[in-house]
């Protein structure tokens, strides 16, 4: 890597050129800004310009009664809207100390590793892509298709589910749901040999993807990182184990972490993820227990004044809903942590010295979504 | 239930923050209920001195908000930590609508973006923010969002009816 | 044995007149075969690209998507060719039609078959080799003029890339030239046809580097940094539109089957089959060569600029020079 | 075996240990090449939608009164979050419940979230299977449901 400190600052002024990878570019995952400042291919600078995909859903909350607000969730993290949703219904339930019944937990947990498992492979294979493998991302696509049929038979929807209600879930699991879940995790299991051989393998994914941004844990302390790409650098923090929420007490499966904290890292901890996710929703099927989706719970639900904070494990890392509440129905304020802004912010911490070549990588690596950070 | 391990933790965060910062009132919150095990309102300052000790036992700096109640605003700090035991703390101050607080971006770089988008959503500027300019909004925009008279809200009185 | 000794041709030939007319009936073969060849390979490249991935490719032209680049050509005839405004107008203007020549003239030289044959020139060896590089020139010519970054770094990119490329591509093909000592591409596939034995199983290390160097000469699979689409946008050409666009696609899929047809003659004994006339086998081999081309670059992902220098500099080189030394004392002790 | 990561031998193990990558990978992408395709060609082929599917909104017929049993309550426009709901309801003779007569939505702000047909009492209103919510011109969008159940208006 090309030593930043010795070009002093002189020289820097005169050879920089700033170039804008977005907010239209082919590998920003949405509508990305990011803005380098580049000596000939070598990155100076990195500045993430966003706001470009905001729609105010915080203004929103404080005009809505709590039930309104609940498709709204869904759409700030697109890909893993069922875990938001889970996360805002579990929000509003501990304010208002509603008891859900186990069954719904289970269904929850299920459709939110469902969901992990879809976002995971976006995220992986939109990796691949940044690095110039096309084909593998079609072949996650393939896979991802039967998670959103499987969610489209319960919830009705693909991307934007309003699946959960205060209190539970809007319908239970159908039959035809259990039985697909089944086969789709056989089918999965037996393709993780190809992606594994494929991409992690290939010694030009590798050549690419070794000790290319590196975050260390001090870096992540700092700055906030959380989810896989802390994992990547060594740190075994999971929101589902550290304060485990919902049903995820009674299931047992690992966290993987890696210690090289580089792109690689973080690749191979989501594809571990994979096989986590696929262990909770086989012991959640096993033991699923019968009884009512939906506890009883008024219309329109009245917290009592007072404020909450509750987090969970977004597939992005640990998001949170901060609930102000002043007794009426209407919130009056909601703070929603997204992970994805303080991952992306630690870009600036670690990008400069790298290739342009190696931003894509880097940002990809970190698996962002734009409406999350912009909301 | 809180485990051994997070009552020793509690018990030291609370002694240490009694000592630095006096004036604040400490008190320990029902985490199930609330979803934070310690609840630290500050009154004159010394946002930076909690950073500081939070810093030293490793906690993350999970967000920075504020809250608008029309006289004044809130602003809220909230530490977590994944080293030690699993323990949140989350730190308020009531400031006066055009106060300007000290920033923790020294301390926490994370906090450069939490403050500026805070400062771009309620226009509470910081003192000594390395680069305090709007984050989400576009740059040339003279209003503060999230304020509660701007826009359509129930403090407007302009809202119709249909809501609650 | 030129095409021009064979009897019923002769006399008609003595009508048409000397080499010049034998030459300018070539290329008009070319001018026909080039276009053809490309379109078909565009076609096969975005069937190939589907399978792969598990789609059909093209299926709404024609049955199968038969003629769907027969359309795109249609199309892009059809589109507004656009010169942005901050252009440098001649080099901008001039930088596809120069692109393309080169690749016509590759095709003369080339020994489809003992009797198909433009013109066996004593020079075809070098003279495929001195066009192929004017190609690089209008890479840059365009980068430079459509006044774009994106287009700068890929044009820069393409000059550095095809200027490391070049040296193992030549070093590889010299062992072969050594054991032929002829630089006509004629003789080099009739001296494997002789021998029965393709030079393939004598000279495998160059066999790769030679496919591995042209697969960089022509920006193709792991090494086309040049318009890597997730980081340049499409490099070059990214401001070209209209008929440019598919002029530089043109070029880009001709000197790809000139690559090809290379590779074949130098190591897989061109035209030498057992049963089927020899043309039938010059194009087997090097269309089914095509084919691991395009499989290529639907599997791996893109090298990054550097390694991608250090590969050719540190790594293609010196085992080129290396596999040449050693040909040179073997020939020197037989 | 020296294990210094620049020896020699080290170097001709990532070589080969690199090639056998490539070729293994170029056997997967093989494999897939010949596998069966998975994509339907929407205009021609399509699929049919499972029964939670959520396409936009519709009025049940019920056998009892041949029509829906909207009472034109406004629950549902209540609850909606874009508020793209007007129901209009009228009362045969003073004493008997109001019947709904005209229903509203304008399908270019429904958001399809379920709201409504989750808080309606009556249960009337439903998800129909439709997913082709493309109209020519914006005030195409605002559709009458009641009108469509009736097939009069």
């Amino acid at each position: 890597m090309l030593n930043i400190k010795t070009i002093d600052d002189a020289t820097i002024s005169q050879r920089v050129y700033q170039l804008n990878l977005g907010p239209q570019h082919p590998s920003t995952h949405g509508v990305m800004h990011l803005l380098l400042t580049l000596d000939g291919e070598v990155v100076v600078k990195i500045e993430p310009i966003i706001g470009y995909s905001h729609r105010g859903h915080e203004k929103m909350a404080e005009n809505r009664i709590y039930e309104q607000f609940l498709p709204n969730p869904a759409r700030m993290d697109y890909l893993s809207g069922m875990i938001f949703n889970h996360g805002y219904c579990m929000a509003v339930e501990k304010l208002c100390g509603i008891e859900v019944p186990r069954r719904a937990e289970y269904i929850r947990v299920i459709t939110s590793e469902l969901n992990r498992i879809a976002s995971h492979f976006i995220g992986t294979m939109d990796y691949a892509m940044g690095l110039g493998a096309i084909t593998p991302f079609l072949w996650g696509w393939d896979d991802r298709e039967n998670i959103l049929d499987l969610l489209e038979m319960i919830s009705g929807s693909r991307l934007t589910y309003s699946y959960g209600r205060f209190g539970g879930v809007r319908n239970d699991i159908t039959k035809e749901f259990y039985d697909g879940t089944r086969k789709f995790i056989d089918r999965l299991r037996s393709r993780f040999w190809d992606y594994e051989n494929l991409i992690n393998q290939n010694v030009i994914f590798i050549k690419r993807s070794r000790d290319v941004g590196v975050i260390t844990t001090e870096d992540a302390l700092a700055f906030g990182v959380t989810g896989p790409t802390l994992r990547g650098s060594g740190v075994k923090y999971d929101v589902r184990k550290n304060e485990p929420y919902s049903a995820y007490p009674e299931f047992k499966f690992e966290i993987p972490t890696r210690k090289e904290g580089d792109c690689l890292a973080r690749y191979q901890v989501r594809m571990a993820e994979l096989e986590q996710s696929i262990n909770i929703i086989e012991q959640a099927l096993d033991h699923l227990p019968p009884g009512p989706v939906r506890a009883k719970v008024p219309r329109f639900v009245t917290p009592p004044e007072g404020d909450c904070y509750v987090t969970f494990e977004s597939a992005r890392g640990a998001a949170g809903f901060y609930i102000v509440s002043d007794g009426t129905r209407v919130p009056y304020r909601i703070k929603v942590r997204a992970p994805s802004f303080s991952n992306l912010f630690v870009l600036t911490k670690i990008c400069p010295g790298h290739f342009l070549a190696d931003i894509v990588a880097i940002f990809g690596s970190i698996d962002v979504t734009v409406p999350e950070i912009d909301r | 239930m809180l485990t051994a391990g997070q009552k020793k933790l509690l018990v030291e965060l609370k002694s240490s923050l009694a000592e630095s910062v006096p004036e604040g009132q400490i008190s320990e919150s029902d985490y199930a209920a609330k979803g934070y095990h310690l609840d630290v309102r500050l009154q004159k300052g010394g946002v930076r001195r909690v950073a500081q000790i939070m810093l030293d036992r490793r906690f993350i700096l999970e967000t920075v908000t504020a809250v608008d109640f029309i006289d004044s605003f809130e602003l809220v700090y909230l530490y977590s930590t994944y080293y030690q035991q699993q323990v949140r703390l989350l730190v308020r101050i009531r400031i006066a609508k055009d106060a300007q607080p000290y920033s923790v971006s020294a301390i926490y770089p994370g906090a450069i973006w939490l403050e500026r988008e805070v400062y771009d959503f309620f226009g509470i500027r910081f003192q000594e923010h390395p680069d305090l300019k709007r984050i989400i909004n576009p740059d040339e925009a003279d209003y503060f969002p999230l304020l509660k008279n701007f826009g359509k809200t129930k403090f407007t009185d302009q809202i119709d009816d249909i809501l609650c | 044995m030129n095409i021009t000794q064979l009897p019923y041709i002769k006399d008609v030939y003595g009508f048409l007149g000397s080499d010049v007319m034998s030459g300018l009936v070539g290329l008009l073969i070319i001018a026909a075969l080039v276009p053809l060849n490309v379109a078909f390979l565009v076609l096969v490249e975005r069937k190939v690209a589907g399978h792969i991935q598990l789609r059909p490719g093209p299926m709404e032209v024609g049955p199968h998507g038969i003629l769907q680049t027969l359309i795109d050509a249609v199309k892009l005839l059809g589109k507004e060719m656009v010169t942005p405004s901050s252009t440098d107008k001649l080099l901008y203007w001039l930088s596809p039609i120069i692109v393309v020549a080169p690749a016509f003239v590759g095709f003369i030289p080339l020994p489809f078959s003992p009797l198909v044959q433009i013109k066996d020139v004593n020079v075809g060896f070098l003279l495929i080799f001195s066009f192929s590089s004017i190609g690089v020139i209008s890479i840059l010519m365009g980068g430079w003029a459509s006044n774009n970054k994106y287009s700068l770094i890929g044009a820069v990119r393409s000059v550095a890339q095809n200027v490391a490329y070049e040296i193992p591509l030549l070093l590889a093909t010299m062992p072969i030239i050594l054991m032929t000592n002829t630089f006509k591409l004629g003789e080099i596939a009739q001296a494997q046809a002789q021998s029965g034995l393709w030079f393939i199983f004598y000279q495998p290390i160059a066999a790769i580097i030679f496919f591995i160097a042209t697969t960089a000469e022509t920006n193709r699979a792991p090494f086309d940094l040049v318009e890597g689409e997730s980081e340049l946008v499409s490099g070059f050409h990214t401001e070209y539109t209209g008929m440019r666009f598919s002029l530089f696609f043109l070029a880009e899929y001709t000197n790809m089957v000139i690559a090809a047809a290379l590779f074949t003659t130098f190591f897989l004994g061109g035209w030498h089959g057992p049963v089927l006339p020899g043309a039938v086998w010059f194009f087997a081999k090097t269309y089914f060569l095509l084919f691991v081309v395009m499989w290529i670059r639907w599997t791996y992902p893109r090298i990054r600029f550097d390694q991608l220098m250090n590969f050719a500099w540190k790594i293609l080189i010196p085992i080129a020079l290396v596999n040449l030394f050693i040909t040179a004392i073997v020939l020197k002790v037989l | 075996m020296n294990t210094n990561p620049y020896g020699f031998n080290q170097y001709i193990k990532d070589i080969l240990v690199g090639g056998k990558s490539l070729v293994v990978g170029l056997w997967i992408t093989f494999k897939r090449l010949c596998t069966r395709i998975v994509t339907v060609q929407y205009p021609r082929q399509k699929l049919t939608m499972t029964a939670n599917f959520r396409g936009h909104i519709e009025a049940i017929r019920f056998d009892d009164t041949k029509s829906h049993h909207c009472v034109a309550c406004g629950l549902c426009a209540r609850t909606c979050p874009s508020h793209v709901i007007k129901v209009q309801g009228e009362k045969a003779r003073a004493g008997d419940k109001k019947v709904g007569t005209r229903y509203y939505i304008d399908f270019s702000k429904c958001s399809l979230c379920g709201l409504c047909v989750d808080v309606c009492p009556e249960q009337t209103i439903t998800f129909s299977k439709e997913y082709e919510l493309v109209y020519y011109s914006r005030w195409d969008t605002v559709i009458d449901i009641m009108g469509r159940l009736e097939g009069s208006r």
